[in-house]
């Protein structure tokens, strides 16, 4: 399992110079911001949390619906399915998730602080944001991977999956940014909305890996 | 902070960072040698390098 | 070990492709499978490896003990596509199925030698010429033990050179008795193997 | 096609004749042998000279001591626009005129020029704590500076991903000529956009605006960086031949392996 | 070249979950940027064009990267390129952005006024902010070509492709931003910067395709 | 009509794999390319038809008229790879390839049908077996017509019965006028045939 971790890092490093690419793309996606809404700081520092949000959203849907197409194209697919009896299929599509995140999301996690600094968000803030991208954006690729494994499973049914898939993104969306959100202002609470966020990435990651194993295997041709 | 402490500050990482790009530059050079060197002990040279002989020897 | 095939019968998108498909065999034995395109032959080995369930009939099995409990355990499966990454060298292609399949046999670096790859261990998958992909396809049923291999037109793309190579690999593997099972339209140069023509399902 | 192993035939008595046996690598090496050392201690002995003339400068009415950050923060700002204008030539040179040196000058440029860009960013951010009394803001001049360090990174992770120089010369190439429009957008914004930033003092059409007292120094130390930028620059630059001959080598010696195999 | 269009088209719908991915994460934009800003309607109205910009910019990333892998992969790319004499390859590039523009961003465009709705704009503001994303929008896919065809030859190059043609986008995301926003606040000009998408757009219309075939020949492998 | 290379030289990520093939090839000729994987074959297609650049030497094509300036436009290229949307039903993509690559000769349903595949042009493209798809993929040579075909391993994965199908439509377009460079590890079943064996460029 290790091996296939490796393995999947390395083929996301490998390609687009990997952490640096990440980090890159984020700062990029920040820096577009300003130029959209304009410099005024304090507005800044209001949206921050959800522009935080929507750039690791964006990262974690760049490339993940060819979580298993690539796989499936030259092959290897076959085989991860057939070492089922060795190692069981959720738990290599668990591990891919991972090294997903791991390449493509978590150098954007990293970085949130500096950007953090770039929103004029305050300390508290930050460490929120963080946090909350840190929790929360698994649970997306988690989901992610269902919707993957169908479009593997069903390559007409594209549309029916985003259909179905994306929209469970939302919510892991909206207590993200209400957990980052309810740290500085004031009325509103940090922790249940925060808690509710774990909840849903550790519902999603026992779910998603056996529903997407369950897709893949009848997949079958 | 003083104005002195931003000043001290501007020029330290600017010469940590030229530093940093230095050493880089120089231990790149100093590998890259090390492997040419290696690869010519070992008998392999480039082939232009025998073209190139060629050529000299014709003129 | 034997891997027994009964009144199989295979189905693509709802259609039935080929039916009453039996066969036993046991250890050192090959089988090759003939026939003409789109007469289910690829079809047959994934239903024989549990990629795909059968419609009809079954596959069994037995006296592999603990370590291979059934087919899909027991066998190495090489198809149509070589399940290499293009941006990774071919070595740690190899290394990376080694990890995961588990069994451990030849040492990639032997492995490659023993297709005529050694020296370009190095090079990214991509890079290899057509041949050259094929052959490294083939060194990975050699870094881990499967005692059953089913290969789909594992040929394809070798120069003649490769092809020997390649036939005395089996001949290797069928003595240590392993069991072959290969669809192909070309003479794979196996003595004593047996055949299976198939014709496609009527229709 | 890498530069590192095609060889052009010398003839070095006509103009361009001398131009293509530059284009030779083993000559260029050898022309940067003798050159970085003279370079180096010419860039240190100026940068020296400057520097001490910047600390005896006066103060600044309005800006106290902060006004020294100013002799580092300009090069620093120039440079990295200068060096991406200079990657954009080599650009040109290897799409125009297929030249082998340039794709090797482009990819050795951009990790100086994204050091460069960041000390520009870092210094004016020092800088601006106490002047305008905030780290960073969004306004156009810095932004765009800020993009053009994206740039830098961007061509440096292209340059990196492929392996093989000849595909990643050219993508690098296309990708650097058509960032250059973010070149006039840094030097411009200021006057276009109404924003905090000084707007040009030095370089303006009717002659800089800036007391001489300052400004000598603040030249010298600009011509010093340059000539550290241009060391630096030459010894990348022969690194990465070098790379690209062992890479060449290596793979020669794979392939008589394999032949020898056989 | 409508036979290609009609191609790149068909591939778009049948197999691609692309154009409502698109569309979801253009709503999942829209909708977690209030969370973020509070329930503050006027402000809302403010920055509503704005958002609606950065969310179709953002959007417009996904599935670009796949421009021309997909025909790299299967085989296709060589025989586009091998047509040059009788089909100029940049308006090959172009007929593929269109159609990749029609599948995938065209249904931002349209639901942009039911999105303009929950932000609270007004109808003006509403029309503007459509009229100028369907103005510009294009020269985003145009951009993005030439990023898709220097990564083409990346296994993996989603995030590259992103980090490359961000920067440039941001002149676009300027005057688009800036003409919508004319519409509705009083002393800005609707007509200038509009004129300007507009003629960005025709830029990048020629821009685009000419480099990305550039690259696209210079690929080859 | 007259093909001819001039001491070609081949390069692949900057190594050169292939030095000093010269060949000239006339109205109804045919070249078979052999010689050991990794030799450069499929380098030497892709260079003839101008999808890479040669390192040394040049690639010109006379005769062509207008119609026909050069090689790349005079040619066919079969790679290794379809060129087909899997997602795409074969009619669909002959279709396409037939509008998009102008001068239209046969009907898709004739070409079909020459290459033994009538009655599955409505299936998706993903949907055939490995030999099919490289049939509908020699039935795009028929649909438009050029001159030169370029093929690359043509016969690989095909049936008995195919190969021999396809001799014939070898045949035919030779007598036509056509020219043919094939690549190939097998006999493709050609008379007269010229041959041109690699073995790699020497170091
Ligand atoms: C991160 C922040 C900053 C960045 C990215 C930045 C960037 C630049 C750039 C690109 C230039 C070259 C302009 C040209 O040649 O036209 C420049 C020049 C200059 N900057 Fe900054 N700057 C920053 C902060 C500051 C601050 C805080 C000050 C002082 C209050 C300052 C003062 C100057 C001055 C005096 C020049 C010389 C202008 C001239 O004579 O042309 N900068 N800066
Ligand atoms: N993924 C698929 N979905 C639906 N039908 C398929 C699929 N793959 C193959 N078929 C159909 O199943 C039948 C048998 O295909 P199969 O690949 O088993 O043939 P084959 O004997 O291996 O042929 P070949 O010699 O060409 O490899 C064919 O008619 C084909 O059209
Ligand atoms: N995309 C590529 N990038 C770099 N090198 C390559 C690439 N494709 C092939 N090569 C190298 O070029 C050489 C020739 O490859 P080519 O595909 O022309 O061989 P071939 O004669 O067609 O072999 P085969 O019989 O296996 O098809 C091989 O050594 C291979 O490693
Ligand atoms: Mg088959
Ligand atoms: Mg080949």
């Amino acid at each position: 399992m290790l091996a296939l971790f490796l393995r999947e890092t390395r083929l996301g490093v490998r390609a687009g110079s990997g952490a640096l690419t990440g980090v890159l793309f984020f700062l990029a996606v920040v820096a577009v911001i300003p130029f959209g809404v304009g410099p005024d700081l304090n507005l800044l520092a209001r949206i921050g949390p959800a522009i935080l949000w929507i750039g690791a959203l964006l990262a974690s849907l760049l490339g993940l619906e060819r979580l298993f197409q690539a796989d499936r194209e030259d092959g290897s697919l076959d085989l991860l399915l057939l070492t089922g009896h060795r190692h069981m299929t959720a738990l290599t599509v668990f591990v891919k998730c991972l090294a997903h995140w791991t390449v493509n999301v978590l150098p954007l996690v990293v970085v949130t602080p500096l950007l953090g600094l770039f929103m004029n968000l305050e300390p508290l803030g930050i460490a929120a944001a963080t946090a909350t991208l840190a929790v929360g954006t698994p649970a997306i690729t988690f989901i992610g991977a269902v919707g993957a494994a169908l479009a593997v499973a069903l390559p007409r049914g594209g549309l029916l999956v985003s259909v179905l898939i994306l929209p469970l993104t939302i919510p892991v969306l909206i207590f993200g940014v209400a957990a980052a959100r309810g740290a500085v202002a004031d009325p509103d609470p940090f922790l249940p909305p925060f808690l509710i966020l774990a909840a849903l990435m550790l519902f999603f990651a026992v779910i998603g890996p056996l529903a997407a194993a369950l897709a893949l295997r009848w997949s079958g041709d | 902070m003083t104005h002195a402490a931003y000043v001290f500050a501007a020029y330290g990482v600017s010469a940590l960072v030229i530093a940093a790009l230095g050493i880089w530059i120089l231990l790149d050079q100093a590998a890259r040698r090390r492997e040419l060197k290696e690869l010519e002990q070992r008998g392999i040279r480039r082939r232009s390098d025998r073209q190139g002989a060629g050529k000299e020897a014709n003129k | 070990m034997r891997l027994i095939a009964e009144e199989l019968s295979g189905e693509r998108g709802g259609e039935t492709v080929f039916s009453g498909v039996s066969f036993a065999l046991g250890s050192g034995e090959a089988l090759m499978v003939t026939g003409p395109n789109g007469a289910g032959k690829s079809t047959l080995l994934r239903v024989l490896c549990g990629l795909l369930p059968p419609a009809e009939g079954q596959v069994s099995f037995s006296g592999g003990g603990e370590d291979w409990p059934d087919s899909a355990a027991a066998c190495h499966y090489l198809g149509h596509r070589n399940a290499m990454k293009a941006a990774l060298s071919v070595m740690e292609n190899l290394a990376f199925w080694q990890r995961f399949l588990g069994n451990p046999h030849l040492d990639p670096h032997e492995a490659l030698e023993m297709v005529g790859l050694d020296g370009i261990g190095h090079l990214p998958f991509g890079y290899l010429s057509t041949g050259q992909r094929r052959r490294a396809a083939i060194a990975r049923l050699l870094v881990s033990y499967r005692p059953v291999w089913l290969l789909d037109e594992p040929t394809s793309g070798l120069d003649r050179a490769s092809e020997k190579q390649f036939a005395e690999l089996m001949g290797v593997h069928l003595e240590d008795g392993g069991l072959i099972v290969a669809a192909t339209h070309l003479p794979l140069g196996l003595n004593g193997a047996r055949e299976l023509a198939m014709r496609g399902a009527e229709l | 096609m890498g530069a590192g192993m095609t060889d052009a035939n010398p003839q070095a008595t006509t103009l361009s004749g001398r131009l293509t046996a530059l284009a030779n690598p083993t000559r260029f090496i050898a022309l940067a042998d003798r050159l970085v050392p003279w370079l180096g201690l010419l860039a240190l002995a100026i940068l020296a000279a400057g520097l001490y003339l910047a600390f005896a400068a006066p103060e600044d009415y309005q800006q106290g001591s902060t006004v020294r950050i100013m002799y580092i923060h300009v090069p620093f700002a120039w440079l990295a626009m200068f060096c991406y204008s200079l990657m954009a030539a080599a650009a040109l040179g290897t799409l125009v005129w297929k030249h082998p040196l340039a794709d090797v000058a482009l990819k050795s440029a951009a990790p100086i020029g994204a050091a460069f860009t960041a000390l520009a960013l870092l210094t004016g951010s020092i800088w601006g704590k106490p002047m305008w009394g905030t780290w960073w803001v969004w306004d156009a001049r810095l932004t765009s500076v800020f993009v053009l360090f994206l740039m830098y990174l961007g061509i440096i992770a292209l340059t990196r991903a492929m392996d093989d120089p000849g595909r990643s010369a050219r993508a690098a190439a296309i990708l650097t000529l058509v960032g250059f429009i973010n070149i006039p957008i840094i030097k411009f914004s200021v006057d276009w956009w109404n924003t905090l930033h000084q707007p040009a003092s030095v370089f303006r059409l009717d002659g800089p605006t800036i007391h001489p007292s300052l400004l000598w120094p603040l030249l010298i130390c600009a011509v010093g960086f340059t000539f550290l930028f241009l060391t630096l620059h030459l010894m990348a630059m022969r690194a990465e031949i070098w790379r690209r001959r062992v890479i060449a080598m290596r793979r020669l010696s794979a392939r008589a392996a394999e032949r020898a195999a056989r």
